[in-house]
């Protein structure tokens, strides 16, 4: 099973992993990552916009890759855009395999590449000011170590 | 061709896609970019800093030296920021 | 927030994330892991017992391991008993954090000890045979890693 | 001191747990193990090939040089396989 979706509505990762495992009997791991609106610095909001089409494509190629790379039996990814409260559920990957060391990598190796290249731009907005986040060299550097040497 | 702005390049240009007639001599996004920084001061603050930018071609991410066909759809944007 | 079970029960790895993240705003994202049992070769059922006392002991101390080596906002670990059906959860870890990288190692860290040191034994039932189930390699290996060296 | 069985160890012995007054000319582990094979078929059978086995004392993991006390809590069990 796989699953892309980008939208504003929250999302139940409980239920998103009974999805992916409903009637099977060879998924021996499940992995997910949920990601959370932080209140850093007094943060009122994050304002995310995404480029339609060009995100569901570049997720698409990522999990293909990830299923070429590892021995995997369900996938779920998704995106939250607009309006975000710290606190607020924003970004969820799960990855089903027979083991636990696929799930694990393959679940970090989609979500290196969502803050690195998949097209989704976040504003921060403290009171009357908002800002775009700059990219983070960290998350480049983790995108690169999934590279074939 | 269709020209897209997404985050702060859509802000500084003030839109977020234009359809844009390719001229005949410029072949790559590079020689597009000096194009459309003359196309006013929104431009210029937009385009100003060329290595802040990403660009996206068809869909997919290229460097400033893919060439250009009319047809296509060029993104404009700064380093993504999801997850 | 800490919490070790052991339990015959089934368990709601959602809710268990829901009651990691309840009311805090400083966490970015949370690894959850879930092991669930194959049905492997007709396999009818796993039965698993434990060490009572020396299990949790393990657990926690593997717990606090993590805590020390990662900056860590709250974990939960799982692990049931008893007789378990192909399709079962089996085993649960949970870690929230400021930042994935965090969540990602303190996770895998948990589960490779969790496989290695943790005093649970796995007999499998098919059909009238029962056969203790043989510690693999590769988990003494992937628990190897986390050694400082 | 208290003996603890699990898994197949428990299954050969036909017992989980049991008290045993530690001889005074036991030191360790392996020294115990010796003592415990002529004790019968059973005791014989579990801890026929030592390397298959693991002990943890007093709820600790340990090698078998590890010395004992008549008052501790020794566990013998297979290599673990929870997770």
């Amino acid at each position: 099973m796989k699953t892309i979706r980008v939208q504003t509505a929250d999302f139940d990762g409980g239920a998103e992993c009974e999805r992916l495992v409903a009637g099977q009997t060879d998924i021996g791991a499940v992995v997910s990552f949920t990601g959370l609106v932080r209140g850093d610095d007094g943060l009122d909001a994050l304002a995310l916009e995404h480029y339609t089409g060009m995100t569901e494509r570049e997720i698409a190629r990522h999990v293909q890759q990830a299923e070429t790379r590892w021995s995997i039996l369900g996938v779920t990814v998704i995106h939250r855009i607009g309006r975000l409260a710290p606190g607020d559920r924003i970004v969820f990957v799960a990855v089903a395999s027979a083991h636990r060391a696929a799930a694990f990598e393959a679940a970090q190796y989609l979500m290196d590449y969502l803050k690195t290249r998949a097209p989704f731009w976040k504003q921060e907005h403290r009171g009357a000011d908002a800002a775009w986040v700059e990219a983070k060299e960290s998350d480049a550097d983790a995108a690169i170590r999934w590279r074939e040497s | 061709m269709t020209l897209l702005y997404f985050a702060w390049v859509r802000q500084k240009i003030g839109r977020g896609d234009e359809s844009f007639a390719l001229p005949a001599h410029v072949r790559t996004i590079a020689q597009l970019i000096e194009v459309l920084r003359d196309r006013g001061p929104n431009y210029r603050a937009a385009f100003a800093e060329p290595d802040r930018l990403r660009a996206a071609l068809n869909q997919e991410h290229v460097r400033f030296d893919a060439p250009l066909r009319d047809e296509d759809e060029l993104a404009f944007f700064p380093p993504v920021t999801g997850g």
